[in-house]
């Protein structure tokens, strides 16, 4: 059953994500990558990561996606439909991202992957991964925590200058 | 862990959606939908890191943990090349990635 | 002890390095007669030295246990290559080196006194007296080298001071291609003495006469036990070293810069380019006549047959030619074929070396008259102004003293006994004809050849009429008329001395006996070419124009002097300028350079066709890195299977 | 501080004092006092050694000095010298001084110019006194550069392009002789050890044959690209001809020989195998490029150039006798660096004060010039002499050398690459006295030329020291070859036993 | 875990600390023209204290480390930015610039502390957001002039391509996670070995910050974007951002990925190639300054991969002593560049056409900078350039360093280029004499003794040398 949920998965992921890059209407291209962040949450799901899932949908899904989406509305017209991609560029790229992809997955399969003798069963409560963030141990994520808030600091600063207007010109 | 499902088909799928984000973001005629590949490709790579922490090494939380981050960072980041990207157009009238090209050689 | 009492000698040409140096660094300093007067004090002074040290050496010192020896009064270590291979400079006094002495500084205190007259009022005149005392001073180190290294050294010296003097009117084009031509075409012959030198001293590890002449000292046989080409080690650096000898003694085919070497001043020509520095060519081959006559004879066929040919070669081109100067010059470079020939048919020994005698004989009494030639005809040009024969005519009337010594000179090159060149001559001959008769008749036919140009260029310069002259000839000015007469009285006298008592190959004297055939027969032809030149010249007529006309052909390629120059000509500019060093240059700068550029180029060429890597378009630069990242994975792939 | 190290302080000061100054007359009166205590020094530094050998002190490099400098690569600052690097020495210090009063009438810039002239001067004093490859190198590099700023600066002519072209050749050379240092380097201790950059330390070891193979070309033409090595000498005609007089006389006078002098004590010298098997190839280039040279000067107009080739001609005899290996052609090829030093130095200060009053260099723009300037052109006749080797000047001294020295090998191939070398004497001869038969002699060929002035005296201060430093080293030439031999003999009893 | 502990994290959290108070003078002191004093007094503080050494250690469970090394280069970087905020005031104190000064420093030191983190991260996870954290406000950084669209574009190219590698990085990162079931640089080096799967690893991890140290073919962004940045900006990511990410690249390469240095050396040694003959090639045709320092900024981080390949103790110290020469002689060069194109706004290289006529002084650091660059004795560059052949040919590459050196040759044109403009060439019109403040003329001061010293001084490489037996 899980099998099949799982195959359902990788489809909407791999088609979803064909769809938004190829898409010529920018929106929906948006709207596609949404369906491709909702089924990776799904897929979290599958795998009883539910506090990743929820994040993946409030962060990726609620956030990224929003973003783009206003962004799209403050830069296009919605029934603006991008120009075909140019063939040479396209069929170079396609080339080359299909050759990486073999390449990349023939050096995969070479690999011996041995699973894990352990079943933890999931799903990881969050409290746990609270502590696991808070704590300074081995193990333990307070530093990534704290770094990453000043990026996120750092990173709305950035924003906020980049979206300033510049007082010479405008 | 899901029954016959192994570690390498999901690779595939991650894989797969990896290239494709960078085929969007080679062939992409516009900013936001390049930014939108880049999704893609980060969004790949914590698949990657899920299916490793889940299938191989699930004692600990290194790759779930990881995966938290990379999703923190890709907003970060999108936010700030969207406000960039704003800016383009401001200046542009337009974000067609191949107009931006006024330095070159 | 012997060589004690020679130690003097090292300040004969000393002193004239002195007045070089003292003459020419303040040069314009000077007045130009005090100039004039310390030059002319030195040599004389060294000429002094010179005849105490021939007296000395011939009548003293130097005959001992029944032959001359070779003193070496004074020897300096100047430059060491090896243990073995080291330059000294020195004295060396044998009876040739003495001679020399004699001849050199004579001649050249002569020509001191004489250009007093002759160089008056020259701009130069101080630079003038410094090069003749450069001259004089290298001269007499050449000739009283100790080895062949320091002859070398002093060799390049008079080449030098011939060019500079050959040079002196340094304004007039002419005079400067002739100085040029000179120093190029003897440096080229001096190339093959170098290389003759060090070849012959790989071998014998020694530069010094002393030791390489050293009969039975077994020092030859290493390089002559070497064979190559067909030839030993030894005959090559002889005949190498005999080219330069040739070079600066203007054998055929080096002789071409001796008749432009006229351009110089005529005492100039005189001192060196008849008396001095032409021979040591022969005094070289002198010099070393033991090698060559005992380590390879091979070697001295060539210098016989060289010398040989070049006395027809140079007599034949003498008859046609109509500068006085140039007759004179070609009469030299005949006369020294002459002294070649004579030391090449010689054998070594006493009785044996009567060529050698014969050789040097002729190189002391040449100097005598060629010098008295010269200076005679540098009287007549002075008068006149010209060089030309045809602007000449009757002058014995305007220039008595000038007249009368240069018959003497023209009956003694003659061979009219009982003036110097009949001796001289006769026992050159008598020596050829004990070799080889062909070397006899050949030499015997340029006797006649000699006495006819000699009084063709007499009778036309000192009889016939009058020409129109700018103004009237005046006879010689005293200091001219001094030295005239000197040497005219030399060359009378000069004939009588026993030379073999003197000078034999191998130091033993010996007495020559008149060779009465040969003189008669060169007697008989040389009157015989007197004659025909009378009858040509004396009386007014065409017979010349009309015998030319009859010949052309020979005539027309002894005119132009068989063309030698022209060959030069087009060796160098055709061959050598424009089919070597033009090339080159252009090579250089457009292929050899242009390869450099050329890198340079296709870097900038690089640069510019690679930019369009540099698109701008962000996604190409996307394309770049994940092509790289591909790429890398692949290679790893690949290295890694 | 050391007495060799002064040798280096004393230009260094110099530099300083002139960066105060900025009057033309005032700078060119210090760089000359500067230059003239370093002459003194030299002087002194002669004498000193003199005594030392006379003291019986033989040992291979007196004055030694060694201060540990990179402790990690084992790099010093190690000087010493002994009678070879003594002589260029000498020569260099000359030659700087005679180039001052050469550069007398500079005044664009004055103090610049004597600054960087003298910092050049300044590399090759420390190149010469290293015993450090390093230091060797760095030094080496130091003199080079300044050569771009002195040509395309106060040059003539295509400067840019000339200077430009000179520096990236020369900078080329020195990056291949980089990494030969380097393998020497890392190959100085082959039975374990410390690493060194100590000529005389590695000199003593015999570097792996394979190692040698790879590294003396590398090092060889390294070093003769400097000493215009046949075919990457065409930076020398140009660069030549568009540098300041000064610098032409240090260039060609002094910093070629550093090419010379490093081709011959450290390609060959360290690496004695490879040198024996490849110098056939070298010594075919050294040919061509002393008898191509001296073709390739006959056919030249402008007098620089005519005395570029000839320098490439006589570093090709320099080079030639590197090659040899004999005692004497080794002595040989220090001589004519020394003798073609001053010779050439002398031509080109001729030269730049010859163009400063007429502004051609063209041979055939001037023309009977010796009537107007009689010491001028006197001097020139005097180098030309001394160029191609007439006894009595130093020249033929070296060349003679040289060729006894290369007649020592008896080895036909070596015998007629001696031939040909020596043929180029005779190419001498025709070029020099091709030159000055049009440019000195003559008429005047030129009206405006009648009121040339002739030498000034700080002209005749530069012509009268060179010209006595060649004939004196012409006309007793044995003091300084004896010193020359003698210093050659535990080098080459090493490289013998090698 | 002890306070005490805790201080071995000193310099970030003074820098921190530095951040804070800057935001604090934003919201309460406004946007003054004494705030780059303000800024740049209170780094030198934070520069001052970073030489005081720390012990070694680790913290965070192995996420932080820190040694002498550390320290070093941190304190090398601390002096490169204090050097650069000297020469970046009177850029800011511009009027367009008003109401953004303080967010300058602010980014810009967080930048510096994300190059912090990742240059003592002892696991992947602190790696990447160090690498982020210098990474993102950069971008903003660069578009930092607003009103220019070359300032915009270079931003959005940046932003894009940086989140292209660091997503294929990551990538490589995913995976060497998934062969070791670790993110710990510790539990790394033990685990990994030669696979196909690693080798993916590599390349996609090498992407990343050949990105970053911009190497060919990764480097396309750098041209584009130094031409299109401040001045500051642009010097900033040529010596700061690229020496935080050198020093990176070679602990990664020893510690982590040690066990596949068979197959890391090709890619290095290809890079290292490519990089400096196309850094070189392109860097011959530029006319713009900073576009032409961007391209010689390249073919420099070619050459430090020589030493990055050596791979040794020795190696280490050459690439670090490199470094700081580097910092010292590019900032000279950029400062020079910053304040010709302040005062007067010229950028070309035939602007500067008889710059020394007019300014001599700054011609003269403008020429020692480009010397060092170009590795002319007796300047440091020389010695640092010295040593990196000699550590690549220690370990045999010579054919490495002949062409290195070869390329040197290549180099030395377009320096003396612009010694051409500058020293050799004429102009009517010069650009005109400029007066830089006191800061500014006091960094190019330090520059030039940085230059000069640092080289005849064997003591500083010495002690870098003493310093990274720790690595």
């Amino acid at each position: 059953m899980e099998r099949f949920i799982f195959y359902f998965i990788a489809a909407i992921i791999l088609v979803f994500s064909v769809l938004t890059v190829s898409s010529r209407r920018i929106l929906r291209a948006a709207v596609y990558l949404l369906f491709v962040l909702l089924a990776t949450a799904g897929f979290y799901f599958l795998l009883n990561y539910n506090f990743l899932a929820a994040v993946q949908l409030t962060v990726y899904s609620g956030g990224i996606v929003v973003l783009i989406v206003f962004a799209i509305l403050l830069t296009a017209h919605l029934d603006h439909r991008l120009p075909k991609p140019n063939r040479l560029k396209a069929g170079f790229s396609g080339l080359l991202a299909v050759t990486g992809l073999v390449l990349t997955l023939f050096a995969i399969s070479r690999f011996e992957f041995v699973r894990s003798p352990l079943v933890t069963e999931g799903p990881y409560n969050i409290e746990e991964i609270g502590t696991r963030l808070l704590s300074y141990g081995d193990y333990g994520y307070v530093l990534p925590f704290e770094v990453i808030s000043v990026l996120l600091l750092a990173a709305m600063v950035a924003a906020i200058i980049v979206a300033k207007k510049s007082i010479k010109n405008d | 862990m899901i029954e016959g499902i192994e570690v390498f088909d999901v690779l595939v799928v991650s894989t797969a959606m990896f290239f494709i984000g960078i085929y969007g973001f080679m062939v992409r005629k516009n900013l936001i939908t390049i930014l939108m590949s880049v999704e893609l490709i980060l969004n790949a790579v914590n698949i990657n890191f899920v299916i490793f922490n889940k299938y191989l090494y699930p004692d600990m939380l290194q790759g779930y943990i990881f995966s938290l981050f990379v999703t923190g960072i890709a907003a970060a980041e999108a936010a700030v090349a969207i406000a960039i990207i704003l800016n383009v157009y401001r200046h542009m009238k337009g974000i067609d990635v191949e107009q931006v090209d006024t330095m070159k050689y | 002890m012997h060589t004690d009492m020679f130690s003097y000698t090292v300040w004969i040409p000393l002193i004239l390095l002195a007045a070089f140096l003292l003459v020419g660094l303040l040069s314009d300093k000077l007045k130009p007669l005090v100039a004039g007067l310390i030059s002319t004090a030195a040599i004389l002074l060294a000429a002094v030295l010179a005849y105490s040290a021939a007296a000395g050496y011939f009548f003293g010192a130097g005959l001992q246990d029944g032959h001359y020896t070779t003193l070496i009064p004074f020897e300096q270590l100047w430059l060491r290559f090896t243990d073995t291979l080291v330059i000294k400079m020195g004295i060396l006094l044998d009876p040739i080196s003495v001679m020399m002495l004699v001849v050199v500084t004579t001649v050249s205190a002569m020509v001191h006194i004489y250009s007093f007259g002759y160089m008056k009022g020259e701009k130069g005149f101080q630079r003038y007296y410094a090069f003749l005392s450069l001259f004089s001073f290298s001269m007499l180190g050449l000739v009283m080298a100790t080895n062949l290294f320091q002859m070398y050294i002093f060799w390049e010296l008079v080449g030098v001071s011939s060019y500079l003097l050959i040079g002196f009117y340094y304004q007039r084009p002419s005079a400067v291609a002739a100085s040029k031509k000179a120093f190029i075409v003897t440096r080229f012959a001096d190339l093959g003495f170098l290389i003759g030198i060090l070849l012959l001293s790989y071998y014998t590890r020694t530069f010094d006469f002393m030791t390489l002449t050293q009969p039975n000292s077994g020092i030859l046989s290493s390089a002559a036990g070497v064979s190559f080409m067909g030839a030993s080690v030894l005959t090559w650096a002889l005949v190498l070293i005999f080219m330069g000898g040739a070079g600066k003694s203007a054998m055929f085919p080096l002789h071409i810069w001796l008749p432009d070497a006229m351009e110089g001043p005529t005492p100039v020509s005189a001192l060196i380019h008849a008396a001095t520095m032409v021979v040591a060519g022969v005094y070289l081959v002198a010099r070393l006549f033991a090698v060559y006559a005992l380590g390879a004879p091979a070697a001295l066929e060539v210098v016989a047959f060289i010398g040989a040919f070049t006395s027809l070669f140079a007599a034949i081109i003498a008859i046609t030619q109509t500068d006085i100067k140039r007759v004179l010059a070609y009469s030299t470079i005949s006369q020294i074929g002459y002294m070649m020939l004579a030391l090449g048919v010689s054998g070594y020994g006493s009785e044996a070396g009567l060529g050698y005698t014969a050789s040097m004989f002729h190189l002391f009494t040449h100097a005598m008259f060629k010098a008295l030639l010269f200076l005679g005809a540098g009287a007549v040009i002075h008068a006149v102004h010209s060089n030309e024969m045809t602007d000449m005519g009757g002058l014995r009337k305007h220039l008595p003293i000038t007249h009368f010594t240069f018959l003497i000179a023209a009956l003694a090159i003659s061979g009219i006994p009982p003036l110097a060149g009949f001796f001289s001559k006769d026992e050159i001959l008598a020596a050829a004809h004990g070799h080889y008769p062909l070397y006899f008749w050949s030499g015997w036919f340029v006797a006649g050849l000699t006495a006819f140009y000699m009084f063709r260029l007499y009778f036309r310069v000192f009889w016939g009429e009058d020409r129109q002259y700018e103004h009237k000839p005046h006879d010689a000015p005293p200091s001219m008329a001094i030295a005239l007469i000197f040497l005219a009285l030399a060359s009378v006298v000069v004939g009588f001395i026993p030379f073999s008592h003197y000078v034999s190959a191998n130091g033993e004297p010996y007495t020559t006996h008149m060779h009465w055939q040969v003189a008669a027969l060169s007697v008989a032809i040389a009157v015989a070419g007197i004659g025909l030149a009378a009858w040509m010249y004396l009386r007014p007529g065409t017979v010349a124009d009309r015998l030319a006309a009859a010949m052309p052909g020979l005539y027309k390629w002894s005119k132009n002097k068989f063309y030698i120059d022209e060959i030069y000509l087009w060796v160098t500019r055709t061959l050598i300028f424009k089919g070597l060093a033009w090339p080159i240059a252009w090579f250089d700068r457009h292929v050899v350079d242009g390869t450099m550029n050329g890198m340079a180029w296709a870097t900038a060429q690089v640069s510019e066709k690679i930019k369009g890597l540099q698109s701008g378009q962000l996604q190409q630069y996307a394309y770049a890195m994940v092509l790289g990242a591909v790429a890398f994975l692949l290679l790893l792939l690949y290295w890694g299977a | 501080m050391d007495r060799l190290s002064l040798l280096v302080w004393v230009p260094v000061i110099t530099m300083i004092v002139i960066s105060f100054f900025k009057d033309p007359k005032k700078v060119r009166l210090i760089a000359a006092a500067g230059m003239a205590v370093q002459l003194v020094q030299i002087i002194l530094l002669m004498l000193a050694f003199f005594a030392e050998r006379q003291a019986g002190n033989d040992a291979e490099m007196l004055f030694f000095k060694d201060i540990a400098w990179y402790s990690n690569l084992n790099i010093h600052y190690t000087v010493g010298i002994d009678g070879i690097s003594l002589s260029l020495i000498l020569l260099t210090g000359i030659v700087i001084f005679t180039g001052v009063f050469a550069s007398w009438e500079i005044t664009d810039r004055a103090q610049e110019f004597f600054i960087t002239l003298i910092l050049l001067a300044t590399g090759v004093f420390g190149f010469f006194i290293s015993l450090d490859l390093f230091t060797m190198f760095l030094f080496y590099e130091l003199a080079v550069i300044p050569m771009y700023l002195l040509i395309g600066i106060w040059g003539s002519g295509p400067k840019e392009y000339s200077a430009m072209k000179l520096t990236l050749m020369l900078m080329g050379a020195s990056a291949l002789l980089l990494v030969g240092l380097l393998g020497i380097y890392f190959n100085s201790a082959p039975d374990g050890g410390p690493l060194t950059f100590n000529y005389i330390e590695i000199s003593k070891i015999h570097l792996p044959e394979a190692v040698q193979y790879f590294f003396f070309p590398l090092t060889f033409v390294g070093f003769g690209v400097l000493a215009a090595l046949y075919p990457f000498h065409t930076w020398s005609p140009d660069g030549h001809a568009s540098a300041p007089t000064a610098v032409s006389m240090l260039h060609a006078g002094v910093l070629m020989k550093l090419g010379g002098y490093g081709a011959l004590r450290i390609a060959v010298m360290l690496m004695p195998q490879a040198a024996h098997e490849m110098a056939w190839i070298f010594i075919i280039l050294a040919t061509i490029g002393a008898v191509y040279g001296a073709l390739g000067a006959i056919a030249q107009k402008d007098l620089k150039y005519i005395n570029a080739y000839s320098s490439v001609s006589h570093l090709g005899l320099i080079l030639f006798a590197t090659l040899i290996f004999n005692q004497v052609a080794f002595e040989g090829a220090v001589l004519q660096m020394i003798s073609h030093g001053l010779i050439t130095a002398l031509f080109f200060a001729l030269i730049g004060m010859i163009y400063s009053r007429t502004h051609t260099r063209n041979i055939y723009e001037m023309g009977g010039i010796m009537k107007v300037m009689p010491v001028l052109g006197t001097a020139y006749m005097v180098a030309g002499f001394a160029s191609l080797g007439l006894p009595g000047f130093s020249a033929f001294v070296a060349e003679m050398t040289i060729f006894v020295g290369s007649f020592q090998n008896s080895a036909l191939f070596v015998r007629v690459a001696t031939i040909l070398v020596i043929s180029s004497i005779v190419i001498t001869a025709v070029y020099i006295l091709r030159a000055a038969a049009i440019m000195l002699y003559g008429p005047l060929r030129k009206q405006e030329f009648e009121l040339l002035p002739d030498a000034r005296w700080y002209d005749k201060v530069a012509v009268f020291i060179l010209i006595g430093a060649i004939a004196g080293m012409g006309m007793f030439p044995n003091w300084l070859a004896e010193m020359i031999y003698t210093d050659f003999t535990p080098m080459f009893n090493r490289f013998i036993a090698n | 875990m002890e306070t005490a502990t805790l201080l071995m994290m000193r310099n970030e959290l003074s820098l921190l600390i530095v951040i804070l108070l800057l935001l604090l003078v934003e919201l309460f002191a406004g946007q003054g023209k004494r705030i780059p004093y303000i800024a740049t007094g209170l780094f030198l503080v934070h520069t001052l204290l970073g030489f005081w050494p720390l012990p070694e250690g680790t913290l965070f469970g192995g996420m932080f480390r820190s040694s002498p090394l550390i320290t070093i280069i941190k304190s090398v970087l601390n002096t490169g930015v204090l050097m650069l905020f000297m020469q970046a005031g009177s850029y800011l104190q511009k009027d367009s610039n008003r109401g953004k000064i303080t967010e300058y420093y602010i980014l810009t030191l967080a930048t510096l502390l994300g190059m912090y983190f990742m240059i003592s991260a002892g696991d992947f996870l602190m790696f990447y957001l160090g690498l982020e954290l210098a990474t993102i406000p950069l971008a903003a950084l660069v578009a930092y002039n607003l009103s220019q669209m070359k300032s915009i574009e270079a931003g959005a190219k940046f932003i894009l391509l940086a989140a292209l590698a660091s997503g294929i990085m990551l990538f490589g990162i995913s995976l060497i996670y998934g062969a070791t079931g670790s993110v710990y640089f510790a539990d790394l080096a033990e685990q990994l070995q030669l696979s196909p799967m690693l080798f993916a690893a590599l390349a996609f991890f090498l992407t990343g910050l050949g990105f970053k140290i911009s190497l060919v073919p990764f480097h396309f962004w750098t041209a584009d974007v130094y031409e299109g940045a401040p001045t500051s900006v642009a010097a900033y990511l040529s010596v700061i951002s690229k020496g935080a990410a050198v020093f990176v690249l070679i602990t990664l390469l020893f510690t982590v990925f040690e066990p596949l240095f068979a197959a890391w050396e090709i890619l290095i040694y290809l890079m290292a190639v490519l990089t400096i003959t196309i850094g070189n090639l392109f860097a011959l045709r530029q006319q713009n300054m900073q576009r032409f320092l961007a391209f010689s900024s390249i073919a420099q981080a070619g050459f430090i991969l020589l030493g990055v390949i050596a791979g040794t103790q020795y190696g280490m110290s050459t690439v670090i002593y490199f470094l700081l020469v580097y910092i010292f002689s590019n900032l000279g060069a950029f400062g020079v560049a910053a304040i010709v194109y302040n005062s007067s706004g010229k950028i070309n290289i035939d602007d500067y056409r008889g710059f020394y006529q007019t300014n001599p002084k700054l011609s003269l650091v403008m020429l020692l900078s480009l010397f060092s660059l170009a590795g002319i004795p007796p300047v440091a560059g020389f010695f640092g350039k010295f040593f990196l052949f000699a550590a690549a040919a220690e370990k045999g590459y010579y054919w490495l360093v002949l062409i290195a050196v070869v390329n040197t040759i290549i180099s030395l044109y377009y320096y003396l280029r612009v010694v051409r403009a500058m020293f050799l060439d004429r102009s009517e019109e010069p650009i005109g004499r400029i007066h830089s403040d006191v800061l500014t003329r006091l960094a190019l001061a330090i520059s030039v003794a940085g230059i000069v010293l640092a080289g005849v001084f064997s003591q500083v490489f010495d002690w870098i040398y003493t310093v990274s037996w720790g690595m």
